[in-house]
């Protein structure tokens, strides 16, 4: 017999260190994160089983404990669960009408956080990242350069940006580049 | 007309140059032409000329309703090249170059036909398949267009990065030699004179407003700002407002109309040496006589009349040209500016006869009709003159979107241009 | 007078507003010289005596210093940092000096003062506007070889640096309520007032300080303070605030669809040593609710004969080198004028000791009091007079005065000349945001006219003359509640002439010029009429008329009134050149900004692309990822690393990344009938753990994409797209299933990124991965060929799908990314002493070749039907509606003679045919040939022990065993038409 | 770079996020298989492309993923209204009286998304 060792993770992105004080770009923990697909009557069905409520105002999201619903589309929400506190199974056990698609791997998280994060952002998003605009717990789908990214202000000074893995090496050298910039 | 050459030009250097005659004149409509060219630009313009020259028909007008060659013949990147893949756009193209090679004399106009050579970049296994299947199916057409190893095209333009650290390194080029560049407003005064010396008639500031037709269905002349005009034949070479114009006699067309932006440099020494053209990275470059960095992309991607676009696609095509020459990174944009391009499903044109009798257009040349300038006006004119097409553009009907018989050089080549 | 010796002897203590003891050392052409910090280069030369800068393009003419600002057309130097830091055609008049500060001339050779290429000007009669069409024509030959290269060589100004750049550029997306452009008073005003209201605001000059005018007016006071005080105290309470941003030495240089502006902010083109992180130019392009334009006006030359000898000069400019860097552009100045705002000029020059010895105004009756306040001060004034031309050839040395009307001639000694024709109002950005420009008869100018924009113009751009006039209306713009401060002084904006000056007219054979940099003069406006260039975009084109690196900022409107005249029609009926972006000339560094390097594109890589690097792989691009092509082994070219690998696969086993396949789970209990509907095949019964290789058409009926899909559940689909295939599909998919079949329940995920693929293929697949696979019974019986299971390999979840695009038994064996490498590390450990191999895409695009498989994009090309491949069998019987279905029965689609693929052997069978080459039936025909078709895929099969092919050919299907021909440069090949299944042709491997 | 109006995120978001997706209101018959030559042509290829106001679909690729409908002037690239997949096309007259161009159209919940609408 063979012995099976279990595989490892490994994430696509090594960290390298940004030499500037006032604004930091981080590589986010890994979560859990589901691609989760529904019609209106059924929000309330999920909001239940994930124990958070489904946000179904454009530009919008809910958070409870380390679990995040952010809106991205009229039946489209990425749910990002920090805790690792079995998203993926309690909406398995849903049986109304919806989708749900473990996407947990697809994605890489880095933070941008410090005084002018927003700038840093806006070095290659060309949306409006103002507060009035973009206020805390905004979430949207984006561009960042050339890539596609969910956006989402976790503070004043702080977003999360998501991409694909594939695209992540470009994100956080693209960021990096934005925060030097920003941070002269 | 008086003949223009280097004597010509000494002479009147002593007359302080008030020797010179109008090139072309400007004179009223008058009630009826034997045919009417809707649009004058360089295709039309050529049409009217070569239906003077070679058919005897030169009771012509060329209405325009702006000033001549003021379309996407003054706006264009001015490329020239005939290494197309399929037999029926290889004949057009291959048409027009030989026409070039001969047009500055031809017309008594320099219209300054630099066969500098065009270059197109592989940067992949895709690009070089391509590639060589346009090199192959050339050379079997008669066609010059031969592979250049990566060594071979930095030897022929010096300052390009062919770095293998390059996001999308340079593993080969197709090379066409007799391809090139001309000066694209000298064509439109060149055909307007030659044209206008034959009898045509240009007439400027002259809009189309509707089509005339008689009871049974068959033009009979067009409708103007200036009043009414009649012709048995008319020929739409109206490029980005063909729709518009085949509108009014009735006719849907398949054609779409796309801003296509373009840029040029402030006037440099000079430093590349040819056209490079690179569908992977997406932009084209020449440098012109006066210096200037000639660069060019893709279209906007929404239809427009406006001939404007957006900066982003500016900043696209120049994230490219600076990919390929990093060298060029602080040179300056002197002026952008904006056509409007009717483009076709396969990327070909239509040059044909339409559902209306005496009605024919020419059309769909989408981003790069100022190659075929002189092959489209000198086929088109033989289309209006003997209600046939020839030969070479027999192939490009409306018809084949119904038969799904396409010419589709986008398909085929993924190389816009 | 006393003049320091420190920052040039032309500077007058106590003038201007540098600090004299802040001195800044720089070199001209490898002279070395000081200026003050703050200085233009162009001050600091001026103050170092210089006129002559540059040389003219065409005729090679000595040229100064007309301007200061960045309408100039003649100044324009090289700047050196360092060799990939050069920078041509930069504007004396903009560019700042810092300490070390290398400048050459350009256009010139050998030198500045003694330029070889002026003996163009002697010629200068043979080279009228558009010579070059009229001649040059004969030998033909000659153009090409002779005519063209020298005129090259003779054009372009600047150089190109040697070596990439290796300055930083950025980017920054904005939103605004209000953009202010301009920071003169107006501008000022207007963000001051948007400011008080809360608005966000965005005030942008291009100039180092703010207070445009006010920076020369000296008569400006408001608020109570000197107008320049009253400048500097507005921007900094405006920077104070927190909802105003304030840029300076920021062009906005394009007004785009719906308020979309773009400025480059220059940042340390003007400092000495700037840190490494500092971009050198920031682009930022900004959205704002509402556009104020307060670009104000740009004065005109006055057009006579040699006014572009070194030290002619507008009139402003020289006030702005007095006033605001203490410089005295001669000794003895003179002034020609054709309305009022010179003679301010004049006073202060005069006020600062230089001699001023006449003002020449051709106007018969200027304003008294303008007039008085001249003569007041000695100054002569001779009205009814002009300049009817400029002496000297490097610099001015005296101008010759007539009356207008004619008369005798009077010549008086100058080092300089001041001119103003009057002023030009920019309208440049109001005109690019689609705006209509309206002619103001009355004072020959155009202005803003109909707006097409949330936009406003004020002050000077929009022909508002008197400074309190445009404090109000620049209030009024920004929204605040109150009243204007009250303002007094100020520049007058009207009068002055347009076209050419007595002297310069029609019968005169003068160089007048009206464009400099492009030595464009009023004779060659006339000759461009005389041609019959009757619109002014014929004249511009026919004479380069505003087409030099200015843009026509100065020439424009002189160019308009000559042609207007010659051709006797009012201005508006010549027409105005449309404005177009940009402003002024940008880098194209700045617009790039952050696309460069890296960043340029992004690089896709697989979560096993380490593990390939470490094996020494080399990589192809496929679309914007990076794919292993082959793993060369020591001593080992492609060819041979290749066939090893498809030997190793055909015989052992091969491993394989196919992480960049695309992936969409199709989730819905309509999901199966909304395959049905994208794929020709049919979807309906296939079993929950099953397999079926699908084909995607366009409505058209030609190929668009294909890939194995498997059934996971009955409302659960993993559709697998190819590589480049992946977001197009996606959003084709997204289109049907929203706007074409909405009333399906189904949603679509992109899953390509997820699921790390690893490929094991070959008949020792099994035996190498079962051991590591958990939960799966992975017999033939229980899970055939054409199957998918889920379980755990290495302990983590899998997706095992058993499929092949090898022919040999295989596996598909998806994992969650992150734990791709480990998975493909093991199973290569594990398969290694059995002979398990990896190989990359070569190898796989072999090994499937000897299949016959198709590629799409490769053995298709957007024109081929499934019938045409060979795929006949991959469509629906039954099926009534499919996207494609329609197109496919268009009459061309199904007739004969379309092109077929089929399989090529080549006679000899070590001759491996190029793929793209061309097919013939008859290789004796003459050229141009018919061809009948073309190699889409070519290989050496080590596996077959021969070359094999794929080919499209017209009628392919019919010509098996056929003997066709491949025409090459070098001989022509004889090939034979057979199968496209070189290899197992019953696929019996398949099941082992 | 436009701004453009996602009916679905209801705000206005910059060009870079939307892709253009030609001719709004194309009939695909039903059923398909039946539609003759000319009309499939028609349908396939034959466009409207006119100049003035343009009735064209987008989606927001890089927002809400939605696809829907815009009404353009294509001289003045200005945008006349944006409405949902599957509602009908807008009166044109009312669009172009000033009183009327304030208004947006009235959105009825989650309608059946469809293109074929005349």
């Amino acid at each position: 017999m063979v012995e099976i060792v279990q595989a490892t993770r490994r994430h696509p992105l090594q960290a390298g260190q940004l030499d500037v004080a006032s604004v930091s770009v981080t590589l986010a923990d890994n979560a859990t994160r589901v691609s989760l697909r529904a019609k209106d009557n059924t929000v309330s069905a999920l909001s239940k089983a994930l124990g958070i409520t489904l946000p179904m105002k454009p530009k919008t999201s809910a958070s409870n404990g380390g679990r995040a619903a952010l809106w991205l589309g009229p039946d489209e929400w990425l749910i990002i669960d920090d805790a690792d506190s079995g998203v993926i199974a309690d909406l398995a056990k849903v049986k109304v009408l919806h989708s749900a698609v473990d996407i947990s791997h697809r994605n890489v998280g880095i933070i941008v956080a410090g005084k002018g994060a927003a700038a840093v952002v806006n070095g290659g998003c060309p949306q409006d990242l103002s507060l009035k605009a973009f206020p805390v717990g905004a979430a949207s789908r984006t561009v960042l350069g050339k890539i596609e990214i969910v956006l989402w202000r976790t503070g004043e000074d702080a977003f999360r940006v998501e991409c694909w893995r594939s695209f992540s090496n470009y994100a956080y050298a693209f960021l990096q580049e934005s925060a030097r910039d920003v941070a002269i | 007309m008086r003949k223009y050459s280097v004597f010509a030009l000494a002479r009147e250097a002593m007359r302080a140059h008030k020797g010179w005659d109008q090139q072309w004149s400007s004179p009223e409509p008058k009630p009826e032409y034997d045919v009417i060219i809707v649009g004058a630009g360089g295709h039309g313009l050529a049409t009217a000329y070569y239906l003077a020259k070679e058919h005897g028909i030169a009771n012509v007008a060329v209405l325009e309703k702006g000033w001549l060659g003021g379309g996407n013949t003054g706006r264009n990147t001015t490329i020239i090249r005939s290494n197309y893949l399929y037999d029926e756009s290889a004949g057009i193209y291959e048409h027009a170059v030989k026409l070039w090679e001969g047009l500055s004399q031809d017309l008594n106009y320099n219209v300054m036909y630099s066969a500098r050579g065009v270059m197109m970049l592989a940067h992949n296994i895709h690009d070089v398949q391509v590639f060589k299947r346009h090199i192959h199916a050339n050379r079997l057409n008669g066609i010059d267009n031969e592979w250049l190893t990566p060594e071979q095209v930095k030897e022929f333009c010096p300052p390009i990065n062919l770095s293998a650290d390059a996001r999308y390194p340079i593993i080969g080029a197709a090379l066409q030699r007799r391809g090139g560049t001309a000066r694209h407003d000298a064509v439109a005064w060149g055909y307007a004179r030659a044209a206008a010396d034959r009898g045509v008639h240009i007439i400027q500031n002259c809009e189309v407003t509707g089509i005339r037709r008689a009871p049974n269905g068959a033009v009979v002349g067009v409708d103007t700002n200036r009043g009414p005009i009649n012709a048995k034949k008319v020929g739409v070479v109206a490029a980005g407002h063909t729709s518009v114009i085949m509108n009014m006699a009735g006719v849907r067309m398949p054609l779409e109309s796309y801003p296509l932006q373009a840029l040029v440099s402030e006037p440099v020494k000079p430093l590349i040496p040819c056209v490079i053209m690179s569908n992977t990275v997406h932009a084209y470059i020449s440098q012109s006589d006066k210096g200037e960095m000639v660069i060019g992309a893709g279209t906007d991607q929404y239809t427009s009349y406006s001939q404007t676009g957006g900066l982003h696609i500016i900043n696209h095509t120049l994230d490219a040209i600076c990919e390929m020459f990093p060298v060029l990174t602080r040179l300056k944009m002197l002026r952008s500016w904006g056509g409007i391009v009717d483009v076709t499903p396969d990327r070909s044109p239509i040059l044909a006869k339409t559902p209306v009798s005496g009605l024919y257009v020419n059309c769909g040349w989408g981003t790069g009709g100022f190659k075929a300038t002189p092959g489209s006006g000198n086929v088109f004119a033989h289309t209006i003159a003997r209600d046939e097409p020839h030969r070479i553009n027999a192939p490009f009907t409306i018809e084949r979107f119904t038969t799904g018989r396409l010419i589709d050089e986008a398909a085929a080549a993924a190389v816009a241009h | 007078m006393s003049t320091s010796t420190h920052s040039g002897s032309n500077r007058i203590p106590g003038a201007g507003r540098l600090t004299p003891a802040k001195t800044v050392r720089f070199t001209f052409d490898g002279q070395s010289l000081t200026g003050l910090e703050g200085d233009t280069l162009a001050s600091a030369l001026l103050a170092n005596g210089i006129h002559l800068v540059g040389r003219s393009f065409k005729y090679h003419r000595p040229r100064g210093i007309l301007s200061a600002g960045s309408e100039e057309p003649n100044a324009l130097v090289d700047i050196e940092r360092d060799k990939s830091r050069k920078q041509p055609n930069v504007r004396a008049t903009v560019q700042e000096i810092y300490d070390g500060l290398k400048v050459k001339s350009q256009n010139r050779w050998p030198s500045l003062t003694f330029d070889v290429g002026a003996i163009n000007d002697v010629f200068s009669p043979m080279l009228p506007a558009g010579f070059y069409y009229k001649t040059f024509m004969w030998p033909k030959f000659a153009w090409k070889t002779i005519y063209e290269p020298k005129i090259r060589a003779a054009a372009g100004l600047g150089v190109v640096p040697d070596e990439p750049d290796t300055d930083r550029y950025s980017n920054r997306f904005a939103h605004c309520d209000l953009l202010v452009v301009g920071a003169g008073a107006a501008g000022l005003t207007a963000a001051l007032s948007a400011a008080s209201t809360g608005a966000s605001v965005i005030i942008c000059d291009e100039q180092a300080e703010p207070g445009g005018a006010l920076r020369y007016e000296s008569d400006v006071i408001i608020d109570g303070l000197p107008g320049f005080e009253w400048a500097v105290a507005a921007i900094e309470k405006l920077r104070a605030m927190d909802n105003v941003t304030v840029l300076t030495r920021t062009t906005a240089f394009g007004y785009y669809a719906q308020n979309f502006v773009g400025l480059v902010e220059r940042i340390s083109d003007h400092l000495s040593n700037p840190v490494s992180d500092m971009p050198r130019e920031r682009l930022w392009q900004i959205r704002a609710t509402k556009v104020v334009l307060a670009t104000g006006a740009i004065e005109r030359q006055m057009v006579f004969a040699n006014n572009d000898r070194p030290g002619v000069m507008l009139a402003s400019a020289a006030r702005i080198f007095l006033n605001q860097y203490g410089v005295a552009i001669g000794r003895k100045v003179g002034v020609y004028t054709s309305n009022d705002s010179a003679y301010a000029a004049a006073i202060d020059l005069k006020r600062a000791g230089i001699d001023v010895p006449v003002i020449v105004d051709t106007r018969d009756n200027p304003t008294p009091a303008v007039v008085d306040a001249a003569r007041s001060l000695d100054i002569e004034v001779l009205t009814g007079h002009a300049v009817f031309s400029a002496g000297g050839k490097r610099r001015v040395s005296s101008i010759s005065i007539q009356p207008t009307r004619g008369g005798s001639e009077r010549k008086v000694a100058v080092d300089a000349l001041i001119m103003s024709g009057g002023w030009t109002p920019s309208v440049h950005l109001f005109s690019q945001s689609r705006g209509k420009v309206a002619w103001d008869a009355a004072n020959e100018r155009f202005l803003p006219g109909t707006y097409a924009q949330e936009c406003v113009s004020i002050g000077a751009c929009n022909g508002t003359d008197g400074l309190q006039a445009t404090l109000d209306e620049a209030f009024a713009a920004g929204g605040g509640k109150g009243k204007a401060i009250v303002a007094t002084g100020g520049t007058n904006w009207i009068g002055g002439m347009i076209g050419s000056a007595p002297g310069a007219g029609a019968d005169t054979t003068v160089k007048a010029f009206v464009d400099f940099q492009n030595d464009v003069t009023a004779k060659d406006v006339r000759l461009a009429v005389r041609e019959g260039m009757h619109s002014i975009e014929h004249v511009k084109r026919f004479t380069t008329n505003g087409m030099a690196t200015d843009q026509g900022k100065t020439s424009n409107l002189h160019g308009l009134a000559i042609a207007a005249e010659a051709l006797n029609r009012p201005i508006p009926a010549v027409g105005l050149t449309t404005f177009r972006a940009p402003f002024t000339p940008v880098t194209f560094g700045a617009i790039v900004n952050h696309a460069r390097h890296d960043l340029f594109d992004p690089t896709r890589r697989t979560p096993i692309h380490g593990w390939h690097q470490t094996q020494g792989a080399a990589f192809e691009d496929v679309g914007q990822w990076k794919r292993a092509w082959y793993y060369p082994q020591a001593g080992e070219d492609m060819h041979t690393a290749v066939n090893r690998e498809c030997v190793a696969v055909r015989n052992q086993a091969g491993i394989f990344d196919a992480s960049t396949l695309g992936k969409i789970e199709v989730v819905g209990p309509d999901s199966a009938k909304f395959l049905e509907l994208l794929y020709t095949n049919p979807w309906e019964k296939l079993g929950v753990g099953r397999l079926r290789y699908g084909i995607m058409l366009r409505e058209d009926g030609f190929i668009y994409d294909d890939g194995v899909v498997g059934r996971l559940a009955e409302d659960r689909f993993h559709v697998t797209t190819t590589t480049g295939g992946a977001p197009r599909v996606m959003h084709h998919m997204e289109d049907y299933l929203q706007t074409e079949f909405p009333h399906l329940d189904v949603w679509l995920t992109s899953t390509t990124e997820q699921w790390a693929v690893i490929a094991v293929q070959g008949p020792k697949a099994r035996e190498i991965i079962a051991p590591l696979v958990e939960g799966i019974d992975m017999s033939n019986e229980a899970m055939p060929h054409m199957s998918v299971r889920e379980g755990t390999i290495c302990g983590v979840p899998t997706r095992l799908f058993r499929m092949s695009f090898t022919g040999e038994t295989g596996y598909e064996i998806n994992v969650p990314s992150d734990y791709g490498r480990a998975v493909w590390e093991a199973v290569y450990e594990r398969g290694k002493p059995l002979g398990l191999t990896p190989y990359g895409t070569e190898a796989m695009h072999i090994l499937r070749a000897e299949k016959g498989y198709i590629i799409v994009g490769q053995d298709t090309d957007g024109t081929v039907t499934p019938q045409d491949a060979g795929l006949t069998w991959a469509i629906g019987k039954n099926k009534t509606d499919y996207v494609g279905i329609r197109g496919l029965l268009r009459r061309d689609l199904v007739a004969n003679g379309r092109k077929q693929l089929v399989g090529l052997k080549t006679v000899d069978p070590t001759t491996v045919l190029e793929e793209g080459a061309q097919i013939v039936a008859n290789p004796n025909q003459p050229v141009p040939m018919t061809m009948i078709g073309h190699v889409t895929s070519s290989y050496w099969s080590e596996n077959c022990g021969r070359s094999i092919a794929l080919a499209l050919v017209i009628d392919g299907s019919k010509r098996l065993g056929e003997t066709l021909y491949v025409p090459m440069p070098n001989g022509v090949i004889e090939v034979e038409v057979t199968s496209t299944v070189f290899f197992d042709e019953k696929g019996e491997r398949l099941n082992g | 770079m436009l701004l453009i109006k996602c009916p679905y995120c209801e705000e206005e978001r910059p060009e870079l996020e939307f892709r253009n997706a030609g001719e709004a209101h194309l009939v695909r018959a039903n059923p398909i298989i039946e539609q003759s030559d000319d009309d499939f042509a028609g349908f396939l290829y034959f466009r409207q492309n006119p100049k003035g106001l343009q009735f064209e679909r987008w989606r927001h690729i890089h927002g809400c993923g939605r696809f829907f409908n815009a009404v353009r002037d294509s001289v003045s690239d200005k945008f006349l209204t944006v409405y949902k997949a599957g509602e009908p096309r807008p009166d044109v007259s009312k669009l172009l009286s000033p009183a009327a161009a304030e208004t947006e159209p009235p959105v009825t919940k989650r309608p059946r998304a469809k293109k074929v609408q005349v």
